[in-house]
């Protein structure tokens, strides 16, 4: 193994692609988890984000607006999903699956059209002077809006939790949505926007692949990365720098993987794809095997219905 | 002089239930008004649409003279309403300043919360400390979070719903000097209770209610205690029946129990050693969260203990499960009725085979016996009186009184050896906790060993042949009945057990 | 009141469907048709029925099962693939004899292996609290990755070029079939037995019980002296070892071999089928009959009108929105509801 | 109704009670296991359905059914298609072999086309192609102009077909580059396009400068066009994912065979074959040479194109070991087809182990 071969950076910035579209679905979906919703159809609304993503900016020439309408297709899938749930209390799981499902068809219906077309190049947010320093420039300071966009995104949510009382209303209705309830928070709307806002960052986790990280549109494209967000929020026990940090290692296992077989390491290459699975599995049960602390953070109420009845 | 909050001709229906029917009252500033009434009479409905969580059907609501009919417990707290709940309305995961925060507005809930919290929770008497975690505060101190929640907004109106019922003697006291500090500010108090010495003591008005509707008004200063309940539930209250003093063999030893409990904020056992008799009522009193819950699921067998520990009839049981326990003839019937004692969406016939299948054969080999659960549940429903549509309700549709009388009445007809009773009529109107301690001290009668887990001191002195205090996971010795103060309990229940032994 | 809800449901499809297909500029009705009706006009759509629901049918009742008693199994995928990879590995193990032990070794195999794997959860829950859900969805994705290990490595056909699949089963390893000149196999009595068998577990038998107690009151099942390690445990078992029956009938009979594309996500499928059906095993053979329909039919529609794909499973992802949303009509939600609503207006928050 | 009189036709048909009437049009299926819009396999297999509805017109009918997964849907699919008056089908992935010969059996009238199988019968031919014939003159082509001497290679599952191409590929630069290295990359999948991209990334990390890809989307083409370096299109052109990394591409072109094959059943002439059509027969398609190749490599690169449509160059002529160093073919001798279909080891000098 020449580990001279090796390039840190290139790796490092290889890995910021690789990752971004888990931190937007992750953070999205954690902030889903902490109102008390479990929405498993991240899949289905990061494949529409992507379609919309991909086809707006065919149509308009603007990534940004792209990126806006990737964003609403998100949330506006995601507010069948709190329709279905919040209003009318189907399943939340039955619910998640089935809005995978119906996205995946969604999205290649709409996305005929757009196959086989190369997508349009998003700006690099360079910053002057800095980007093409050694080292630091690649690696802190050349990427597209979208990346410094997901860091604002994990500390604006982690600041929206911690410390304003938007996300101290967020997490009371995921800890305990009768009391809220009694003290007079209402607790569909409150969820029915964590649910919007999910959405509508698993739209944009979709459009980064489909307009950065690929780029290009096909069908079924997110190739299971709403399920690894999914996993992402559970592995970071519901805080969102520990979900920025999750979305880096499991990118990075993906990332790590290629980068060995192309140094040349003879790995079995469905038994090492199988470890960011397992791996997660362990880091749940770590995690979980101390009561107290995951009690602390898991959401009480995640996944259970809430009837307004009293 | 104008009424703080005068309610008129108010009515709420639900499907199949009229709640309040044309209730009509005043409360005035400055005054401590009881709100009096069996369970199902309406209570709860009320101070919901006062706080604005429901609205009436009929009827209006003044506030000053004015008008009031809040939308939303934000509009009700606005104008001067607060409400201490009967069931807190806390955040366990959350900070004591977090959970305050929630119940005010956004521009009263700043940075200087913390302090605000510290400054008027010490000048009531009622210190807190605003970054604890509510779910490692006693019950007593989550009380005091829901209280000072209130006080914070400057209420002009204080509503307590069953406020009591969780604290010691001492905790009471502290509570009323509170309120009557308040009231001295003018501030208006609806005070809601079962406990009629209480009212008595502190209300200066009262307004019955009945069926949902008002039936009297009252100075309770000048009624007594029972002319009150009579009241209350229309109908004059057989007198308690004296307990019968005989003891028999032991039938439920406990050697040494201990249990160090897992559960975050759970209470560990210790070192508890005490002997129940054929024939006697041993009455375990003590305030809310000392033991209680870990001692009913350790004797139920919820819990798993060393074998020795616990001993029936001479037969080492600590280390079996319910169902073993129960053909031995030990039974239980834990505090909380619906999800523990009985499935809320299962029907009275299913409610059965939880603790009935083995010592009625409700099973046999596995396969459930639906003829038998029906008659089974039949004469349960019969002999207790328990009134329901019938054997297919739902148990969760049936009132807390009924649904208790159930409960008790399905333990007692399999004729257990020993039978352990967590707060037999909590939340139970006066008519069916009657019943209910007739019907456990008929069973003691019987030759069966009866203890009884309950916070209702009253309710201990009227059953029980002896007493003993749960404080801290501690078991106080036992001692008779009839020679023990409710100020000497108060203390031991307060965990000053070694002073007082 | 219990039918109205799915009738509205597959109605208001059919209105919103015939939309979606004139909008792509297909003939409506017919369209509606082809889906709905044509798979039951001849022999071979309706052995296909049965083909299809077979599996789903046999995992939707052992995830219903569980799901009744809380436990959250969503890795139904995994265990029908585990089963499959066992039951196969089975028969490819006596690849050179006979009998008619085979089958019936290979079925117990793929059960054994199925509830195995779900086993991995319900210890992990039980041991470290876990969550079921995640562990289960995980070890789906395990599953995949070594069934495709194992056929481009250790059970890859000899004579195959080294093409990634195993031998073709021999005839003993072979599911016998129930409709002759058709791919109905013995597998859809099977499925059949574990709805009758479900139905007396959850209505006459205390296992059911057991399970409708922690599901609804997980206290009240302790009080009544049910472990929850037991009911997790055995729920998890029992609706893997389902799966894994599926996985093994699946390889042992549709396709005669193993292969990479063996799973199609009717673990998955399943779940939404546990649902339509109301945790109920007669409404899951309902909603298993459904659903095939809606792909034999779907796929009838892709040839006959040229539907793409992509539009089948959106007309599919609309009924499965309003069957589930028509649920809130169904008396399995609104008795609860009510009865909170009965309980609040009776003054006692208890 | 009119599917009702269909279908009894159709099973009239199916007994052989009935041939095809000449005024009938010849039906013809198409089974694709991606969507027709995947720009890689499916979607050239439905370039050449169009282009058999282009060349024979009223005289055909075709249908298809796409995303058909290989598991068990794939025997209903055919034989509804068999059921419902479809003369010839095509069954375009290897993973229908199986359930193509059940279908056959029982519809001895109706002829099958089995893409890159290795199973006929009577009335199921095989075709497939020689795509190493193609790997062959790209990879002249990469191992002239990388200039790090590295050439990446994005692998999607270590079966024959692909083993073959990365062992093309690696003799033809090596022929021209003696000191030119292969990072292979195993993705698992044919088709994750975000997946492809990631390999791209890192081989280009790991210096290579040209990228090769046995997957079917053109993400790692899109990628090579991003960081500068060269690639070549695979399945499709892929022109339009990277106008300046392109530097040629591996086309298949189905349609020649498919209008013989349809064709041949026009005029009832079909019988049961094994095609494996290479450079001559049209089916690999070499795409045009981008104008950053020199002239005298484009020139070279044309010439063992011609050469091994005249049948004098095959890609595989020794002396060529094993990577073990075991001998494999002799001085001038050349890999017989068996050997080339069931191929699994690396040749000699290929780096990195074949995964198992």
């Amino acid at each position: 193994m020449d580990m001279s071969a090796l390039n840190p950076v290139a790796i490092a910035v290889a890995l910021i692609v690789a990752a971004t579209p888990l931190v937007f679905a992750a953070i999205g979906e954690l902030v889903v988890e902490k109102a008390g919703v479990l929405n498993l159809g991240v899949e289905g609304m990061m494949i529409v984000g992507a379609i919309a993503g991909f086809a707006f900016t065919q149509e308009t020439g603007s990534t940004t607006v792209g990126v806006l309408a990737a964003l609403i297709a998100g949330a506006l899938l995601a507010a069948l999903f709190a329709f279905m749930t919040q209003v009318l209390m189907s399943n939340q799981v039955a619910t998640g699956l089935a809005l995978t499902l119906f996205g995946l068809g969604l999205a290649a219906m709409i996305g005929q059209p757009y196959s086989g077309i190369p997508a349009p190049p998003f700006p690099e947010l360079a910053i002057p002077g800095l980007s093409t320093l050694p080292v630091i420039g690649p690696l802190l300071f050349a990427h597209d809006w979208l990346v410094y966009a997901s860091l604002v995104l994990t500390a604006g949510v982690w600041w929206l939790l911690n410390r304003s009382r938007a996300g101290l209303i967020l997490r009371a209705v995921g800890e305990n949505h009768d009391a809220a309830h009694a003290i007079g928070y209402r607790v569909v709307a409150i969820r029915t926007a964590a649910i919007l806002f999910g959405g509508a960052c698993a739209g944009v986790g979709g459009a980064y692949l489909s307009m950065v990280a690929a780029p290009l549109w096909v069908e079924g494209m997110t190739a299971g990365r709403g399920w690894i967000a999914l996993a992402i929020v559970v592995f970071a026990s519901w805080k969102p720098w520990r979900a920025f940090l999750g979305a880096y290692i499991f990118g990075g296992v993906s990332i790590a993987q290629l980068n060995l077989q192309a140094m040349g390491v003879a790995i079995e290459s469905q038994y090492l794809s199988m470890t960011p699975y397992l791996v997660t599995i362990v880091v749940l049960v770590i995690i979980s095997a101390d009561k107290a602390r995951a009690r602390m953070n898991a959401p009480a109420c995640l996944g259970r219905p809430f009837f307004a009845a009293g | 002089m104008t009424a703080l909050l005068s309610i008129r001709g108010v009515t709420k229906r639900f499907p199949g239930v009229i709640a309040n029917a044309d209730v009509s009252f005043d409360v005035q500033p400055g005054e401590i008004h009881a709100l009096l009434g069996e369970n199902g009479a309406g209570k709860s409905t009320l101070v919901k649409m006062i706080y604005g969580v429901q609205r009436p059907d009929e009827g209006t609501m003044f506030w000053n003279g004015a008008p009031f009919a809040p939308g939303s417990p934000g509009e009700a707290r606005a104008a001067g309403v607060g409400l201490v709940f009967q069931h807190f309305s806390l955040f366990e995961a959350l900070t004591v300043a977090e959970n305050v925060a929630l119940g005010l507005p956004a521009e009263q809930a700043g940075r200087d919360l913390p302090e605000r919290i510290r400054r008027v929770s010490a000048e009531y008497g009622l210190p807190l400390d605003p970054a604890r975690q509510v779910g490692q505060l006693s019950v007593g101190e989550r009380q005091r979070v829901e209280i000072v929640r209130c006080l914070l907004q400057s209420p002009r109106l204080l509503i307590m719903d069953e406020p009591t019922s969780v604290l010691t003697p001492q905790e009471v006291e502290t509570l009323f000097l509170t309120l009557r500090k308040l009231r001295e500010e003018g501030v208006a108090i609806l005070y809601i209770s079962h406990k009629l010495e209480e009212i008595r003591a502190l209300c200066t008005a009262a307004t019955v209610l009945r069926g949902g509707k008002v039936v009297g008004a009252c100075d309770p200063r000048e009624e007594t205690a029972r002319g009150l309940a009579e009241m209350m539930i229309g109908r004059e209250l057989a007198p308690p029946g004296a307990p019968s003093g005989t003891s028999g063999a032991a039938r439920l030893t406990l050697t040494g129990l201990t249990a160090i409990t897992t559960a975050q904020f759970g209470v560990s056992l210790r070192d508890i050693s005490v002997e129940l008799r054929a024939g006697e009522v041993l009455g375990v009193a003590g305030v809310a969260g000392n033991g209680q819950d870990e001692l009913v699921a350790v004797l139920a067998g919820e819990t798993p203990v060393s074998p020795a520990m616990i001993q029936l009839d001479g037969r080492h049981v600590g280390g079996l499960g319910p169902t073993q326990r129960r053909r031995l003839g030990l039974n239980v019937a834990p505090e909380e009725r619906l999800g523990h004692a009985a499935a809320p969406e299962m029907s009275l016939t299913d409610n059965t085979f939880l603790s009935a299948r083995t010592r009625m054969r409700l099973a046999l080999r596995g396969f459930l016996r639906l003829g038998a659960a029906r008659g089974y549940a039949a004469k349960v429903i019969e002999e207790f009186d328990v009134r329901t549509p019938g054997i297919h309700a739902p148990a969760g549709s049936l009132s807390g009184g009924n649904l208790q009388k159930y409960v008790i009445g399905r333990e007692i007809l399999q004729a257990p050896g020993v039978l352990v009773v967590s707060q037999p009529t909590w939340g139970v109107d006066a008519g069916a906790a009657q019943a209910i301690r007739q019907a456990l001290r008929d069973l003691a009668a019987a030759g069966t060993a009866v203890m009884v887990v309950s916070q209702d001191l009253d309710e201990l002195m009227e059953i029980s042949n002896r007493f003993a205090v749960i404080a801290g996971g501690r078991l106080s010795a036992p001692r008779p009945a009839g020679e023990t103060s409710v100020e000497e309990i108060g203390l031991l229940m307060g965990g000053k057990a070694d002073a007082a032994a | 009141m219990t039918w109205a809800g799915p009738l509205l449901a597959v109605a208001l499809t059919m209105i919103f469907g015939m939309i979606l297909f004139a909008v792509l500029g297909k003939d409506p009705v017919r369209t509606i048709l082809i889906i709905f009706w044509e798979p039951l006009t001849n022999d071979f759509s309706r052995s296909e029925l049965l083909v299809k629901g077979t599996p789903l049918c046999l995992i939707a009742v052992g995830l219903a099962l569980g799901f009744r008693a809380g436990v959250w199994n969503i890795g139904a995928e995994g265990q029908f693939i585990v089963g499959a990879i066992a039951g196969g590995a089975a028969g490819l193990a006596v690849y050179d004899t006979a009998g008619i032990w085979v089958l019936p070794m290979m079925c117990l195999a793929g059960a054994a292996a199925g509830a195995a794997w779900a086993l991995i959860p319900a210890i992990l829950r039980i041991r470290f609290n876990a969550n079921e859900i995640l562990v289960s969805l995980m070890l789906v994705y395990v599953a995949g990755l070594w069934l495709s290990a194992l056929v481009t490595g250790p059970l890859r056909d000899p004579d195959g070029f080294n093409f990634p699949e195993s031998r073709i089963f021999h005839d003993s390893a072979t599911l016998p079939i129930l409709i002759e000149g058709t791919r109905a196999h013995v597998g859809a009595l099977a499925a059949l037995a574990a709805v009758v068998l479900a139905w007396i577990a959850l209505e006459r038998h205390e296992y059911g019980f057991s399970l409708k107690l922690f599901g609804q009151a997980p206290r009240a099942a302790r009080f009544a002296g049910y472990r929850e390690a037991r009911v997790v445990m055995l729920s998890m078992a029992v609706s893997g070892g389902l799966a894994g029956l599926a996985g093994t009938f699946e390889a042992a009979g549709p396709v005669g071999q193993l292969v990479p594309a063996l799973p199609v996500g009717y673990g998955f499928t399943a779940i939404i089928v546990a649902f339509l059906g109301r945790l109920h095993p007669g409404g899951v053979l309902l909603a298993s009959a459904l659903m095939a329909l809606t792909y034999i039919g779907g796929e009838g529609a892709q040839l006959e009108m040229r539907l793409p794909a992509a539009a089948i499973s959106v007309f599919q992802g609309m009924l499965l929105f309003f069957l589930l949303g028509m649920d809130v009509f169904s008396r399995y939600r609104l008795a609860p509801s009510k009865a909170r609503l009965a309980r609040r207006a009776q003054g006692g928050a208890a | 109704m009119k599917r009702l009189s269909l279908l009894a036709a159709a099973a009239a048909f199916a007994l052989g009670a009935g041939a095809a009437q000449a005024a009938d049009p010849l039906k013809v299926g198409f089974i694709y296991v991606g969507p027709v819009g995947d720009f890689g396999w499916s979607y050239e297999h439905d370039q050449a359905r169009q282009a058999v509805e282009a060349e024979y017109g009223d005289k055909v009918e075709t249908s298809y059914l796409e995303s058909v997964p290989e598991g068990p849907d794939a025997e209903r699919a055919l034989r509804q298609m068999a059921q419902s008056g479809h003369d010839l089908i095509f069954t375009t992935s290897f993973g229908y072999m199986n359930p193509t010969l059940k279908v056959a059996k029982q519809f001895p009238d109706v002829k099958f086309e089995h893409a890159t199988g290795y199973k006929r019968a009577a009335n199921v031919s095989t075709y497939g192609s020689r795509f190493y014939e193609g790997r062959h003159v790209i990879g002249l082509l990469a191992g002239e102009m990388t200039k790090t001497n590295t050439i990446g290679y994005i692998g999607s599952f270590p079966i024959p077909e692909v083993v073959r191409g990365i062992n093309a590929a690696y003799l033809a630069a090596k022929s021209v580059n003696p000191d030119v290295k292969f990072k292979i990359v195993w993705v698992n999948t044919w088709f994750d396009p975000g997946k492809e991209a990631d390999a791209a990334n890192a081989l280009i990390e790991q210096g290579a400068d040209v990228i090769m890809q046995h997957t079917d989307s053109p993400a790692a083409m899109t990628i090579a066009e991003e960081k500068g370096i060269f690639a070549f299109g695979q399945a499709s052109d892929m022109k339009q994912f990277g106008p300046n990394a392109r530097l040629s591409s591996i086309i298949d072109h189905w349609a020649p065979y498919y209008i013989e094959r349809v064709g041949a059943m026009m005029d009832g002439t079909w019988e049961s074959t094994d095609t494996w059509g290479g450079i001559d027969s049209g089916m690999v398609g070499i795409g045009e040479f981008s104008d950053k190749i020199p002239a005298d490599l484009a020139a070279k690169a044309t010439a063992a194109k011609e050469a091994i449509i005249a049948g004098e160059l095959h890609p595989f002529t020794g002396p060529i070991n094993k990577q073990d160093g075991s001998a494999w073919l002799a001085a001038g001798e050349t890999a017989d087809d068996g050997t080339l279909l069931g191929m699994n080891f690396y040749v000699e000098g290929i780096e990195g182990e074949l995964p198992k």
